[in-house]
């Protein structure tokens, strides 16, 4: 088990080093007008140089990765160029992190209470209105690229209830509506992998057993077929949680959230390499340890699965 | 079991819900003037020496305070400095500097007073190369400051910026410059506090914490992505004059899109209104009586006709290099385009107030009274649109007269745009059919290409990859040879200086030397008409399309704007000192007349301060 | 078995599959020979090697150890092109499962012409399904059922198509792994039939790998039985059933019911204990007890045996 | 026992010797017996046709790229690019309601409406298909190589860990930003990683078929690798092969449409389904031009609600236990 995992580490430590090394490499490519600003058209190349220079962009590419990595090894990522010039990358994502984490765990767990509980109803009464309905939900918001429910829920929905266009911290009604559009695509899977679970479970012979045996439908659900649904869904949870947490970009750019994927996108289009490469950094780390804690979890609720035995892949 | 999951589950949502909301309320607005608006551009840095971008001139304009400032038609008026004079030449400017003035830290208290060793300071800091400084091409005016940029001086005391005592300051030109006052608004020749500077180190200009304040406001909240919040000095040396007391800047990435609908439920108090919902606000009466017109910038649009096409093979850049080449074929482009149609696209409703005939702008400078831009061999030019449907047909007949068998028809155009804005894409599918319906599509075939949005000017323009394209200039002083850089040699614009038949006696082109003759100039009457006879040769022989100045678009605010510090030059225009807040936002009809009677007074001041 | 020309032989076989603590020993140090035109069966209970074997010949699995060798020349390992050509043609097999052995979503043409394809034995297409047609009339099938799918036919049929597939390839020798175990017990004898007849036909050697002794006494002509990888007993068919020596053989054969309910009931049932062995000191060998019957035993078994069941004396 | 006597008696009158006759069994029609005209695509083909929704959607979608494919070609149609004048005024015909000259109404500078959806639906389509295809066909080779090759796993396997950790966000963004924006651009930077995906799910189906009974047999005849991926496997993958493809086309459409959201769509000046939604976005707080949002998004939700619902369907339909 020990082994096992110290042997996931390492493999998880070498695939981060290189995504972060590609990514490193792919960021040099960028246009290096971006460095300099709206300053670089009345610059004179020479100046442009130096400045060029200065922020170590005419350093062997390996130079600077080697630079990187020795931050990275003393637990820094750098300062950032131009997005908050001279600012260290580790307060910048720590301003935002918290934000994305609150919207990202809010709106998994309200997924998770509305999609879960639907997902069963829908199983339970297969074929009926309720389970027609949810499909119609689950087909539309699947199908239908976010962007485009997101803007029209922003667009009648504020209008309908009366709540806030833009997000403020302070004010309770404006978490509403980016909570709720957030959550509607994990909800939309949460129930559609519950209900098909579900319906695969409930067709099983034991289960036919055990209603021919007279065991209350009541047990039956919750004893035996949510039990054995929750298996498949436990390797996939972790992942999810976290592909929730690092946030959604429409979604705070759309209600002004001061979270990271609005951050992501800005610290690309300035072209700052350091926070782009923090916040891959973070976001890799968490893909690669929602797979690991997926594999465990899956270890752990599924008693076929005894961890030690080769690596799973997904 | 599964209910006590669901309680938790539960118990958590609240429980983070609470935790965010409990901060309760903090904005209260009784009695104060608090101005409150969106952006989407965000700040990199409140370390005004180093940076370069208009957002960030919007914040050192309201925290610092230099040596001058203006009123509001534009008139030079004592800052930080009480009186100043120059020496014959315009080579030794002195500064006495006004006492008292403090340094304060972000909470208010007071660190230091502002004296002359500030300045020294702050030019020093700019001009050392290791800073990135993105304006020290500004501050290399001074003597040897390209040197000391460079690493050829290593003594900073051989720059031209002395500090004689703590209240007189003394700059030395490079060579003579009579605007120097007009660069003085510029951040790079704003002061520092040096044992401030030494102490915050790279952290200078990072956060609030790191930043001190001599200006009329202090920032309060500095948050990104989320919140600026800016609150009135009360130790500033003229705070009687600043009349709101705090500014709420508020971050949406979509800015754009929802900041009129916030004007709307009064959340914000200024919101810049799109051009495509302009209509619908024009047509609706409460709302119509709340927008109005951006006031003009000094920016200058102007279509540039390149003389050194390296655009793809396949678009025939030779040909499009022997066409250009020929008058008739230029003038017949210069009369072609219809600028207020490709003007619509922008401002549906009048597009004229924003056309330029020139490439200096109106309300630049002037000689007594009389405008730059209606001085003798600019003033024809000034008065009369160039958009002339026969004329140009009259050049295109010459044109393929005098071209048959040197270029092919049509002529092969390559007109990109900058894919990141979607105006200006606009426009240009209009220019394309403008131009092609009028000269005919047997004559010119224009090809519209989409740019990239970053990089736009290294991957385009400044490798030649177009042949028509719509391009600007900013001023950054006070002197007609600011509008002359985008065309003489080292330009990085349509290089006049290649084309065919122009070239002097001294191996120099025509503009070339009629623009050094002007810089020589100093007696500013016979400077400025030396200008405007190169200018008036640009436009005559049709390089350039003159087009539009900057400002473009509506705007629902509840800011005067002709109370506002007024100059085209550093960061006047965006000072917040001196401007109240309305009670209703000013519609069109009285922008127009306040516009009016501005324009009339700028006149008579302009007049008084020339005595 | 008229001549006795060895066609296969294999040495010392050993197969381990899996590294380290999970390695396993499928096969340990096996060797028997085929002559050609006989029919060789392997039996042994599931799990006991019987397939691996087949499979090892096939070159499915790797070789650990030993060496199998067709017509005297090595067939694993490194052998030169042409060689592995050859053998791919001569040595075929057929499947225990036809549900699972026939690609369903090919045509019988192709499934039966797929050999011929790789082998490019086949002047010309209209020759090729000449071919297919030749072999499925000689499985018993209407040439037609070429352009169909398999999941068209029973499990016979599916079956017979297996057949024509190895036949298309006019092998020397077929590996017939439990060919008959997933059919209907009606059509069983049809196949069993079927193969029987195609062997004097086309002078073929079987392979005959099962677990059913019944049918390995009615097809075979030499018997091997295999025991946790190793073969136990390995004897002329017929000497085996009447005289079996080793005790896994013994209760292997005492297990078989009988038809008759009176000898079936006063039959008593032997049981094998692999602790009864002593191979502590006294290290078993392959001993051929008498001639052409071979016994994995250590000398005091060997003795014992005889004695017993009064061979070779 | 009275009821029985009465059945029993009936069927003693009824019976006569012939009934007690042997069978003669014909082997021929035995074998024929076997016979049935299955045939997999037509099963496939009818089971998809129970599926109501699925078939009148199918029929919208064919409708639609015949549509756009024809729609230049009708009468009354406007260009997509041209900017209109409004007679009485001269200036551009700008946000003109939908209605007998305008059907759609027209964009801010006077573009017809109406075709510019028709053009851009043309274009999304196209990156759509291209996208799919370019996955389907990467992901194919790279996930049998991966499924198939004991050699090649590892490796690929690494290679799927750090693509598939480099978040998609950043990679569309960076290729975008390096290359010029053009349709070739974002079929690419969505190519770069769409066929990750697929060739996980390609390769996961072949490490379950591989060992199957009938791969063995292949190999017994010598069938070469590349033979049996071709012949043996893929051809139980071409439901879930065509799945994948039905559901990549709407995801790169709504790929489109966030990469033309951050602002690194496709140039305006070539309407897309993206670009279109992104310049009526612009106008959605103003109630009279929300139509401008309005009609590309409907579009743009019928056509992937429709390949999603079809992709479903046909993957239903395709799984032989579904015929019955």
């Amino acid at each position: 088990m020990l082994w096992y995992i110290g042997k996931r580490l390492l493999q998880s430590v070498l695939t981060l080093f290189i995504i972060i090394t590609i990514v490193f490499s792919l960021l040099r490519l960028m246009p290096e007008e971006g460095y300099l600003g709206a300053a670089a058209e009345k610059m004179t190349p020479e100046q442009q140089e130096i400045i060029l220079t200065n922020l170590g962009l005419r350093d062997p590419l390996l130079v600077q990765l080697g630079n990187f990595y020795m931050d990275l090894f003393k637990g820094e990522l750098g300062t950032s160029v131009t997005y908050r010039t001279d600012v260290p990358v580790t307060t910048i994502i720590s301003e935002k992190i918290m934000y994305s984490l609150l919207f990202g765990l809010g709106a998994v767990v309200m997924s998770l209470v509305i999609g879960v509980p639907l997902g069963i109803l829908m199983a339970h009464m297969k074929g009926r209105w309720l389970d027609r309905l949810g499909t119609g939900y689950i087909v539309f918001v699947v199908a239908v690229p976010a962007a485009v429910y997101y803007i029209f829920i922003q667009m009648y929905v504020t209008d309908l209830f009366n709540l806030p266009l833009l997000f403020d911290e302070y004010n309770k009604m404006s978490w509403i509506l980016p909570l709720t559009s957030m959550a509607l695509a994990p909800t939309a899977s949460y129930a559609m992998w519950m209900r098909r679970y579900m319906v695969d479970e409930l067709n099983k012979d034991y289960i036919k057993l055990a209603r021919a045996k007279g065991v209350k439908e009541r047990t039956l659900m919750f004893r035996h077929v949510m039990r054995n649904a929750f298996i498949p869904m436990a390797q996939y949870l972790p992942a999810t949680i976290l592909f929730t947490i690092t946030g959604s970009i429409y979604i705070e750019s759309l209600y002004s959230i001061p979270g990271m994927g609005g951050l992501l996108v800005d610290a690309i289009q300035r072209q700052d390499n350091s926070v782009v490469q923090g916040l891959v950094l973070i976001f890799s780390s968490l893909g690669i340890i929602g797979l690991f804690l997926g594999d465990l979890a899956m270890a752990l609720v599924d008693p076929r699965i005894k961890l030690g035995k080769g690596g799973s892949t997904r | 079991m599964r209910k006590l999951w669901l309680l938790l589950l539960a118990t958590v949502t609240a429980f983070v819900l609470a935790a965010c909301s409990d901060k309760g309320d903090g904005s209260s607005k009784d009695e104060v003037s608090e101005y409150r608006t969106v952006y989407s551009g965000e700040i990199k840095t409140l370390n005004y020496l180093k940076t370069a971008e208009a957002n960030e001139f919007a914040m050192s304009a309201n925290l610092i305070d230099g040596l001058i400032e203006y009123d509001q038609y534009g008139i030079v008026q004592p800052s930080l400095a009480e009186e100043w004079s120059a020496n014959e030449d315009n080579t030794v400017w002195t500064f006495k500097l006004r006492e008292g003035v403090k340094w304060v830290t972000h909470e208010g208290e007071e660190y230091a007073d502002v004296v002359a060793q500030d300045f020294v300071e702050g030019l020093n800091y700019v001009l050392d190369a290791k800073n990135e400084s993105s304006t020290a091409w500004i501050a290399t005016v001074v003597k040897n400051g390209d040197a000391f940029y460079n690493g050829e001086i290593t003594d900073f005391a051989e720059v031209g910026v002395k500090a004689l005592d703590d209240y007189t300051l003394e700059y030395t030109m490079e060579n003579p410059t009579p605007y120097f006052l007009s660069m003085l608004n510029y951040v790079c020749f704003f002061p520092v506090n040096g044992e401030f500077l030494a102490e915050k180190g790279d952290t200078f200009g990072t956060t609030k914490e790191t930043t001190l304040y001599n200006g009329a406001f202090i920032l309060d909240k500095f948050e990104s992505q989320n919140e600026r919040v800016l609150v009135k000095n009360e130790s500033y040396w003229d705070k009687d004059n600043v009349y709101i007391d705090r500014i709420r800047y508020k971050y949406n990435k979509e800015a754009l899109t929802v900041a009129p609908e916030l004007f709307l439920r009064g959340e914000i108090d200024s919101a810049e209104i799109p051009t495509s919902v302009v209509d619908e606000w024009f047509n609706d009466e409460e709302k119509k009586s709340q927008l109005r017109q951006i006031r003009n910038n000094f920016y200058t649009y102007f279509y540039a006709l390149n003389f050194n096409p390296q655009f793809d093979e396949e678009y025939e850049p030779q040909n499009w290099k022997v066409a250009v080449n020929n008058k008739n074929f230029r003038k017949s482009l210069y009369h072609a385009l219809d600028r207020v149609s490709a003007m619509l696209t922008t401002e549906p409703f009048e597009p004229e107030s924003l056309l330029n005939n020139t490439i200096t702008p109106k309300n630049f400078v002037d000689v007594d009274g009389v405008d730059y831009t209606q001085l003798a061999p600019l003033a024809d030019i000034s008065n009369t649109d160039s958009f002339n449907s026969d004329l140009a047909l009259e050049f295109k007949e010459k044109a393929m007269a005098e071209l048959d068998g040197k270029a092919t028809f049509p002529v092969k155009m390559v007109i990109p745009y900058n894919s990141g804005s979607p105006d200006w894409a606009n426009r240009t599918q209009v220019v394309e059919q403008q131009l092609e319906n009028l000269l005919g599509a047997d004559y010119i075939d224009l090809i519209v290409e989409a740019g990239p949005s970053t990089g736009f000017l290294s991957e385009i323009r400044h490798p030649g990859k177009y042949a028509l394209l719509e391009a600007n200039w900013g001023p950054d002083y006070a002197d007609p040879a600011s509008y002359t850089d985008p065309f003489t040699e080292g330009g990085t614009y349509n290089k006049p200086e290649l084309a065919e038949g122009y070239t002097d006696a001294n191996g120099k082109s025509k503009y070339q030397n009629l623009v050094d003759a002007a810089k020589a100039e100093m007696d500013p009457a016979k400077r400025y008409e030396l200008f405007a006879q190169a200018e008036a040769f640009l436009i005559e022989e049709a390089f350039v399309i003159p087009y539009a100045v900057g400002g473009t678009g509506y705007i629902a605010s509840k800011l005067n704007p002709f109370e506002a510090q007024y100059s085209p030059f550093g960061v006047t225009l965006e000072k917040f000192k001196g401007q109240r807040l309305l009670e209703e936002p000013m519609s069109n009809e009285e922008f127009k007349e306040a516009l009016a009677a501005w324009e009339q007074e700028r006149t008579e001041a302009l007049a008084n301060a020339g005595e | 078995m008229s001549s006795k020309e060895v066609l296969l032989e294999v040495k010392g076989l050993n197969v381990t599959f899996g590294k380290g603590k999970s390695k396993f020993e499928a096969i340990r140090d096996v060797s028997f020979e085929i002559y050609k035109g006989e029919t060789f069966g392997l039996v042994g209970e599931s799990g006991s090697g019987k397939t691996t074997i087949g499979r090892s010949i096939m070159r499915i699995n790797e070789v650990t150890g030993g060496e199998i060798l067709f017509r005297g020349r090595p067939i694993n390992g490194n052998i030169p092109k042409e060689w592995d050509r050859e053998i791919t043609q001569k040595i075929q097999m057929i499947f225990q499962d036809p549900m699972a052995s026939l690609n369903e979503r090919a045509k019988v043409d192709y499934v039966i012409s797929e050999g011929l394809l790789n082998t490019k034995k086949f002047g010309n297409d209209a020759e090729r399904m000449e071919k297919v047609r030749n072999a499925l009339l000689e499985v018993g099938l209407l040439p037609e059922f070429a352009s169909r799918f398999p999941h068209e036919f029973s499990g016979g049929q599916r079956q017979r198509i297996g057949i024509a597939r190895a036949l298309v390839m006019e092998p020397e020798f077929i590996i017939a792994d439990e060919p008959i175990s997933a059919l209907d017990v009606s059509i069983r004898a049809q196949v069993l039939n079927l193969l029987s007849n195609l062997q004097k036909q086309n002078n073929l050697t079987y392979l005959f790998i099962a677990h059913d002794l019944s049918i390995v006494r009615f097809i075979t002509d030499r018997t091997a039985v295999i025991y946790e990888g190793e073969i136990v007993e390995l004897a002329p068919t017929e000497k085996l059933f009447s005289n079996p020596i080793h005790p896994y053989t013994r209760a292997l054969i005492s297990a078989v019911p009988e038809p008759n309910p009176y000898k079936e009931r006063a039959k008593k049932v032997e049981i094998y204990n692999p602790a009864q062995h002593n191979y502590e000191k006294d290290r078993p060998s392959f001993v051929e007890i008498e001639d052409g019957h071979f016994v994995h035993a250590n000398k005091e078994e060997i003795s014992r045996y005889r004695t017993m069941y009064k061979i070779g004396v | 026992m009275g009821i029985y006597s009465e059945e029993i008696s009936n069927i003693s009158q009824k019976s006569n010797d012939n009934l007690f006759d042997f069978a003669i069994v014909d082997e021929k029609k035995a074998e024929q017996t076997g016979y049935s005209n299955y045939s997999y695509w037509r099963s496939t083909w009818q089971s998809f046709l129970k599926n109501r929704i699925a078939v009148f959607l199918l029929v919208v979608v064919g409708l639609i790229i015949a549509f756009v494919i024809i729609q230049p070609y009708l009468p009354y149609q406007k260009s997509p690019t041209e900017i209109y004048i409004d007679e009485t005024t001269g200036s551009q015909a700008r946000n003109i309601a939908p209605g007998s000259e305008f059907w759609f109404g027209t964009n801010s500078i006077g573009q017809d409406l109406w075709s510019r959806i028709w053009t851009g639906t043309r274009t999304s389509l196209f990156i759509g298909f291209v996208v799919a295809f370019a996955e389907v066909i990467v992901g194919i080779s790279v996930g049998a190589l991966w499924g198939f090759s004991r050699k090649l796993e590892t490796p690929i396997t690494q290679l799927y860990n750090i693509v598939e950790n480099i978040p998609t966000t950043i990679v569309l963004i960076l290729m975008s930003f390096i290359l010029r924006p053009s349709i070739s651009t974002i079929i690419i930077a969505m190519c770069i990683t769409g066929w990750v995906e697929m060739a996980r799910f390609i390769r996961n189906q072949i490490v379950i078929l591989r060992d199957r009974e009938y791969n063995l047999a292949s190999k017994c005849l010598g069938t070469p690798s590349y033979r049996i991926i071709l012949k043996n496997l893929l051809p139980y993958l071409i439901s879930v092969i065509m799945l994948r493809m039905s559901l990549a086309i709407p995801f790169a459409i709504g790929a489109e449409v966030f990469l033309t959201y951050i602002g690194l769509g496709l140039p305006i000046s070539e309407p897309s389904l993206g670009n279109l939604i992104n310049e009526g976005r612009v106008l959605m707080m103003s109630p009279d031009l929300r139509y401008q949002l309005i009609f590309p998004s409907v579009v743009l939700s019928i056509i992937t609600i429709a390949f999603y619902i079809i992709g479903n369907a046909f993957a239903d339909a395709a799984d032989p236990k579904n015929h019955v």
